[in-house]
């Protein structure tokens, strides 16, 4: 494949569109697995949902 | 170590609101400031605190660090809180403990005080009016300070709450230290000596 | 979109949870193949092989305006029906549609370096694109200074809605604009008919570009449920602890 | 940790976090920069020749409008006393909220300038230039515009008060850094007594505007 002249051009956009999307993609899974670990250590004090009187106390 | 005024006043948008309060307070003494509405005891304590001129009169606090101000060794608990929403409980504690005393205090003693250790990661905009003020009683305790200014300490708390920081101003003097209160109730110190602000 | 039997975001999260792999590879799978037949794809007889541009460049303009166009929807969720996901839709729509801007300006301006000899010329429609992107920039900061939420969200389906009115409006002003001042001779781009060879890669890389859309607002739609249930989770704690004490 | 430090780390928290207007200030400035082209025309013989210009007032524009709320939040919430009873001067205190501030709103705008030199066709050089004399003229920005955001708090006015106090006041920062990047870009004037005078020009603020904000505080607050 031959790209011509302006190699470098067109390069440097498949680059930084992959580089935008790896980031928006990164983003996405590093805060999915932070929101997981969060409500993990939530639920490891005893914090639960919508069970504000109902559930019992664990302190 | 005593804090005397003498013949203090206080002058405001062109009005005295009050003069000629001559008061002194010794080392493991409390005063609480009583008066009417506008009598201009919130003026005092934030006077005392440098956070308002004095018109007239002189305030000295005698046996304290000799290169400190007055206002650096005093706690000012004022209506406010001073917290920001998007810090974390310990995050906004650390930060005082920090700007207003000893660096390297350790945080989980204060917050155990007035029962917060358990939310200690949680950001302050998650808390209560309550939890906001026990927060804000905290830095009392992270920061060493000698001189007390409370101003309607027990507002927004419960009466347990109450309870708990009558212990944390018995220990305060015990320590040696000094508070003014300025309130309309009784806070829970037996021995509190009183100071009537009257105007004109 | 299916709005209504999607209302329990617990039965939301459990569907995403199963889709989301097949989303994926399926996009894998679509961007694999457009980015074959763009190798084997000729080249413009003008402009060379920068053409192969255009594959990026197109398919993100599209989608940046698509994204608003799911953010309307949401917004419409929002204030119209209240439907408890299309807060969640909105927010998690905004910083891809961003992305994808940025991408369409950026490709755009290393298009426009070999063809018009600098990275930026005021060409009406990348000037439009240029505005969408700072009105997604004004959605995001949004959401960004707003602590709360549900006013949050209320008030970026306002934003939404009265920039998709106003989109159109922009795009015309800045064309009459554009013409208004007559700039140097500008390089039209892609002509009234499209060789198969080129427009079939181009609609194969729309589609890769679309499914990659989905596949991240769903996923991104997964954390921002996830944060919510932190925040009342949170308010619990806080709560509980309260009562624990009397 | 000192009492200096843990406040300049904790405004930048505050700034960085949900609420906080870290990038506000830099995303202001692409938009008053955007704006530009559509009141001048799409020339871009004009533009590049008007770019520092153009450049150099929207980050004026940017830096002292995001320090409308630099004082005020703090007024808000009762945190404002507290600083005033710190065992440092508050003089101290000013300038390390000013550092934060500019550290996390003026440093951004220097770092996007490149790319919005870009669109305004001013040439790649000529961009450094540009960027180096923000780079040396925002500090002085930031401490000038602490005074009116001192002086504006404590009068209870928020806004376009700010503006209309301090702008006169950056006059000179505006005139010696147009002035520096056109003689680096077109000459004949030598680039250095310019850029000289700007880095005086920000070394002085950055004396005169925590002392002048902190007077303003103490005797503004009653």
């Amino acid at each position: 494949m031959n790209l011509g002249p302006h190699a470098d051009f067109i390069i440097a956009s498949y680059a930084v569109t992959v580089f935008v999307i790896g980031s928006l993609i990164a983003w996405i899974v590093l805060d999915y697995s932070a929101q997981r670990r969060i409500l993990g250590n939530l639920e490891d004090q005893g914090v639960t949902r919508r069970s504000r009187r109902t559930g019992k106390d664990e302190r | 170590m005593q804090l005397t005024g003498d013949n203090l006043t206080c002058q405001r948008g062109g009005r005295t609101v009050f003069s000629g309060l001559n008061f002194s307070l010794s080392g493991g003494e409390a005063m609480m400031v009583t008066g009417r509405n506008g009598a201009g005891k919130s003026s005092l304590l934030r006077m005392i605190a440098g956070l308002i001129c004095i018109s007239a009169g002189r305030l000295d606090l005698s046996g304290g660090e000799p290169d400190a101000t007055l206002a650096g060794q005093a706690h000012y608990l004022g209506h406010q809180d001073a917290l920001k929403p998007s810090l974390s409980v310990s995050e906004n504690l650390r930060f005082w403990a920090d700007f207003l005393g000893n660096s390297d205090a350790t945080l989980e003693p204060a917050l155990a005080a007035v029962d917060l250790a358990p939310l200690a990661d949680l950001p302050a905009a998650y808390l209560s009016a309550g939890q906001r003020r026990r927060l804000s009683i905290a830095r009392l305790i992270a920061a060493k300070r000698p001189l007390w200014l409370l101003d309607e300490p027990t507002s927004a708390l419960d009466v347990q709450s109450q309870d708990r920081l009558a212990g944390l101003m018995r220990d305060h003097l015990a320590g040696g230290g000094m508070i003014m209160a300025a309130t309309h109730g009784p806070i829970g110190l037996e021995r509190a000596r009183e100071l009537k602000v009257s105007p004109e | 979109m299916p709005i209504i039997d999607l209302a329990n975001p617990t039965r939301f999260l459990s569907i995403v949870n199963r889709v989301l792999p097949w989303l994926a590879a399926a996009t894998v799978l679509v961007f694999a193949f457009g980015l074959a037949r763009i190798m084997n794809a000729p080249d413009d007889y003008q402009q060379g092989a920068t053409v192969k541009i255009m594959y990026l460049h197109v398919p993100a303009a599209w989608l940046s305006m698509m994204c608003w166009g799911v953010m309307t929807v949401a917004a419409l969720g929002t204030l119209v029906w209240r439907h408890p996901l299309s807060d969640v839709a909105g927010k998690a729509a905004a910083p891809i549609g961003a992305a994808f801007t940025f991408i369409c300006l950026i490709t755009g301006s290393l298009w426009g370096r070999p063809t018009w000899g600098t990275y930026w010329v005021w060409d009406a429609r990348l000037t439009s694109m240029l505005v969408l992107f700072l009105l997604y920039l004004g959605v995001l900061a949004l959401y960004w200074t707003a602590e709360d939420p549900g006013r949050g969200s209320r008030a970026a389906a306002i934003l939404a809605l009265v920039g998709a009115i106003n989109i159109p409006i922009i795009k015309f002003s800045v064309e009459y604009w554009n013409t208004l001042h007559q700039p140097a001779s500008l390089f039209r781009r892609g002509g009234s008919a499209i060789d198969p060879s080129i427009l079939i890669p181009l609609l194969v890389m729309a589609g890769g570009f679309t499914l990659l859309f989905f596949t991240l607002h769903f996923a991104a739609m997964r954390n921002e449920i996830l944060r919510r249930r932190v925040r009342s989770m949170r308010l619990i704690q806080a709560q509980e602890l309260a009562e624990a004490r009397t | 940790m000192s009492a200096f430090t843990s406040l300049l780390l904790r405004d930048m928290r505050i700034a960085v976090r949900v609420g906080g207007g870290a990038l506000m200030g830099a995303l202001f400035f692409l938009i008053v920069v955007t704006m530009m082209p559509f009141a001048i025309g799409p020339d871009l013989g004009l533009l590049a020749r008007i770019g520092p210009a153009i450049l150099w007032l929207g980050a004026l524009l940017a830096s002292l409008l995001a320090l409308d709320r630099l004082f005020a939040n703090d007024h808000d919430d009762g945190s404002l006393d507290l600083l005033m009873m710190g065992s440092m001067p508050l003089e101290l205190a000013v300038a390390a909220k000013a550092i934060a501030h500019w550290l996390t709103t003026c440093l951004p705008l220097v770092v996007i300038t490149p790319v919005l030199g870009l669109m305004l066709n001013v040439e790649m050089h000529a961009m450094g230039w540009v960027s180096l004399t923000l780079l040396a003229g925002t500090p002085a920005l930031t401490f000038i515009g602490l005074i009116g955001a001192a002086l504006s708090v404590t009068l209870r006015r928020g806004g376009l008060l700010l503006a209309v106090l301090v702008l006169p006041l950056t006059v000179p920062v505006l005139i010696f850094g147009v002035a520096a990047a056109n003689a680096a870009i077109v000459g004949p004037a030598p680039f250095g007594p310019p850029f000289t005078i700007l880095c005086a020009l920000s070394l002085a603020s950055f004396v005169l505007g925590p002392v002048a904000a902190a007077a303003a505080l103490r005797h503004g607050l009653e």
